[in-house]
């Protein structure tokens, strides 16, 4: 199927990276899409938790908070928020943390916090949640992020979150014993990190998309794999699924009062 | 303690300018009738504590109430920034207000410590994040087994905190249900504990026994305000309304806009027009 | 995860000799069944943590399969004294055992510090104690925020945790209600998780949101035994056998009528008997 | 009412000390039966908490164990026993603590651990449960006791409990906040702590009672207040209250399969 846009590839290679034997920690937008689609095509028993206290939930639109009514009702258990973040997130229990960022370096540190300095910012932005201990304890962290030069940058403003910090053995030296960033899925481009330097490296373009397309659109000098891929395109299936969740999403969310 | 009373009431007996306060509900149940009473009292120089201020805080520091705020994201959940609070951040505007920030984690274990009766909270937390570089409030222990440093934050323990519920009953009780939250930690973390809730039924018979509930010998106060979370939502009575949460978006990114919806939505209004605000939700 | 097994099984796939073992169960809900069918295989040298050890430790403390205790009340919930406990450590007999004695305050966090992931719990307890002059593993922390020193133990990570709990669904998943005790705490603190049930349904339609599940995946391995608490009892489903706890008093008192109790309602039984015994209750 | 045993005019005293304000953490044997004789007669809306888990229970019949169905069935929550102890009682939510002991002295610290060398016990007791931390957080403690030399003693072989430790200011110099014991109900007597000393003195005998039978049943030399009192009597309502009580529980505890 070749009529898709650059941000449903994301979500769909996204959601290919997932399988049915994984707990993700699930962030809203494209993580929540990514998440949910693997659970309608090739993953049905993958695990979803929201940071709400939603455990193994099965929402049949896409929450448009985190804690929206339905993640409850088709949860397996819906804790309280002190108990998921210790006895479910920092107990270790979670597979997979997926990350968005606003913006993010090429050792996927994250900034979600301020642009310019902390405390006179240019721009307050919504800050970590609960990201910087999702950034720690799950077991890897899976990225997605649209590219553009002002988020994709060479040094971050601040520190929300961790990943493979100045790169190399940066995470075992600060005493963290899980993986971090092992995954970056943007708009154009699967990029995975060195196994030595931790450094993010393109190993996959989405169809269509040229070396010059990430280079342009990315804040550091990239590097590519040697053998460098070509992302399958979305499948009917992925596409149909992911276009009715969007639509039912859609639907949905308008049907508030004040619409 | 429990007793019922009008919401203008329970605010003004219990909350005075000055003092720290938590709103919480985790998305579900937060208590936004209570909030604008507070607004419409110029309850003032608050410390507001909340995980997610969200639109709730950000119409109070838009009114100008806030002087400090510790809160962990700064967000319109699902749409995007809090504007009244970024201009209160980056502007000074309607007045500068203090921020002392946190994980998500952070915040839930400080009032899971507050509820706890302790002075601090222990987690592993923050590991290489700069947040701790510029919040004094984190700081470390070594565990005396394995010698991990681990991160400690201290306690909340608010003078108020108001959350809103399904019901109570004829005693006093609270039952919370469905996405609870930090809720129960946070009342018990206050020193007072004010609660608005959709009904009053005669008694909790039938009830499963390991539901949240808040005995009425913990509640200082209650007050009955159909509707009191919209445009948030209370599970098994209405659903969010998720369309306000965008339109909010609007609302608060201009100073002029905000004005006339504040002085339209709340401070002409009563508690009494939420029952009206969830009508077809 | 979250097979379903037969108990013999469960218990020879999971357990070893030497193994640090939790067997939980706040009055409610204590896996005797599972405790039995360990008897049977006589594994032995187990470091056996538990709150209230209680006749189920009582009897694996008699049959000499334990080196160590971690506990913090060993009594005959309102009989008396445990007295195959008292005899090992006033007699050595069958064998000399190591105790590490907590309070309940303690046992409780220190399960809760294993469940979250930490090294170790923190919490305000045995101000003028002696049980740290005689626990090593009872050290402190100083609070940086107050100066306050607060007691610190190692967290519980045991190798198995055996609970009983009413059901599970046919995925895996496992319900426990009414006296939830530390149960949840106890199996997410494990590195196996071996749960016995009353029976398997479906699916868990119907159930309100907020109750104690664990998820198959946190569950290693599920094995149905009706009765399988017995003489404990399974809220909803049989009532606890009072009379049972008061005559184990006398069988444990005089080291014959123990063995010879042991040998014919356990060595020579199977968890089939379970079903049998709580008939009428 | 004239035909009353010792015990019940011990459990009916410490009945009496309960209000209907109160929020108490029962301890299994005498305290149960007075909390919830207290409960049946004039403290109606007295909350009590077993260390179950078992929040405002009112149970028809004792329970033997501390976790018997009826709390649960009865109560107005049930939580898991970490928050008990976390939320609840450390929390400072508990305003009387009821203890037993098996030895108690004079400044009433308490031993239920061992008699003799602690690594080479005489007797090994059942340990302390819940007793250290009940003793520190509860605002003040209750201890009931039948009065015996061997039970009432000069020294105590272990500290289970703190009381007032070598009594006067020394709680407040363990930076412990709450009373401690505040009230001693024995079969004999009515002890409260000396305001500065600390030291349990006799306030009220029971009917009956001399100062020779509560001296030839203790093991430190008693001091009697200067207004020593009488204690009442039961009253008819008391008395049959707490024997229809055991009744039940008679009945109902015999009730198990192995009877």
């Amino acid at each position: 199927m070749t009529d898709f846009t650059p941000t449903e590839m994301m979500t769909i290679a996204a959601s290919r990276a997932l399988t049915s034997k994984d707990v993700c920690f699930v962030g809203i937008g494209a993580p929540s899409a990514a998440c949910n689609v693997a659970r309608l095509t090739h993953a049905p028993d993958i695990t979803l938790i929201y940071e709400s206290g939603t455990i193994g939930t099965a929402p049949d639109v896409l929450p448009l908070s985190i804690g929206d009514g339905e993640l409850c009702e088709t949860a397996v258990s819906t804790v309280a928020v002190p108990e998921m973040f210790r006895y479910w997130l920092q107990g270790g229990r979670i597979s997979i943390g997926f990350l968005g960022a606003a913006q993010i370096d090429k050792f996927g540190n994250i900034n979600t916090t301020v642009i310019g300095d902390y405390h006179k910012p240019k721009v307050r932005l919504p800050g970590g949640g609960g990201a910087p201990e999702i950034a720690s304890s799950c077991g890897e962290i899976y990225i997605t992020l649209k590219q553009a030069t002002r988020s994709m940058v060479e040094k971050i403003d601040f520190f929300t979150s961790f990943g493979h910090g100045e790169g190399g053995d940066h995470r075992e030296r600060l005493g963290i014993t899980t993986k971090g960033p092992t995954l970056l899925i943007t708009d154009l481009a699967i990029w995975k990190p060195d196994p030595v330097t931790k450094e993010f490296t393109v190993v996959s373009l989405h169809a269509g998309v040229t070396r010059e397309m990430v280079q342009e659109t990315c804040g550091w000098t990239v590097k590519f794999a040697d053998d460098l891929e070509e992302t399958p395109v979305p499948t009917t299936e992925e596409l149909t699924t992911l276009r009715d969740l969007n639509e039912r999403t859609k639907i949905a969310h308008a049907g508030g009062k004040a619409a | 303690m429990g007793k019922v009373i009008p919401l203008d009431q329970a605010v003004r007996e219990n909350l005075k300018s000055g003092d720290t306060v938590a709103f919480e509900g985790f998305t579900h149940l937060i208590p936004h009738a209570a909030g604008h009473e507070v607004i419409r009292q110029g309850i003032s120089d608050l410390t507001l504590v909340r995980m997610t201020p969200d639109i709730i805080y950000d119409q109070m520091i838009g009114m100008g109430l806030a002087k400090k705020v510790i809160f962990s994201y700064a967000g319109n959940p699902g749409v995007g920034l809090l504007r009244r609070m970024r201009d209160a951040i980056e502007n000074g505007y309607p007045r500068t207000i203090e921020t002392i920030e946190h994980s998500h984690a952070a915040m839930a274990n400080a009032y899971e410590a507050g509820a706890a009766g302790l002075p601090c909270a222990i987690f592993r937390g923050y590991k290489g994040a700069d947040l701790p570089k510029v919040n004094p409030d984190i700081k470390s222990v070594i565990c005396p087994f394995t010698g991990e440093e681990l991160a400690a934050i201290p306690a909340h323990r608010p003078d108020v905190t108001f959350i809103h519920a399904q019901k109570a009953n004829e005693k006093g009780d609270v039952l919370i249900e469905g996405i609870v939250g930090v809720q129960k930690e946070a009342a018990l973390a206050a020193k007072r504990v004010v609660v608005t809730v959709e009904e009053i039924v005669p008694d909790f018979k039938g009830l499963h026994p390991n539901l949240t509930v808040l005995p009425h010998w913990t509640v200082t106060a209650i007050s009955v305000v159909k509707g009191g979370a919209h445009p948030s939502y209370t599970h098994g009575y209405y659903a969010r309304d998720n369309a306000a949460y965008l339109e909010w978006d609007k609302v608060s990114a201009d100073r002029d806009l905000f004005d006339q919806w504040m002085k339209d939505n709340v401070l002409s209004a009563t508690p009494e027009v939420f029952a009206e605000r969830i009508k077809g939700l």
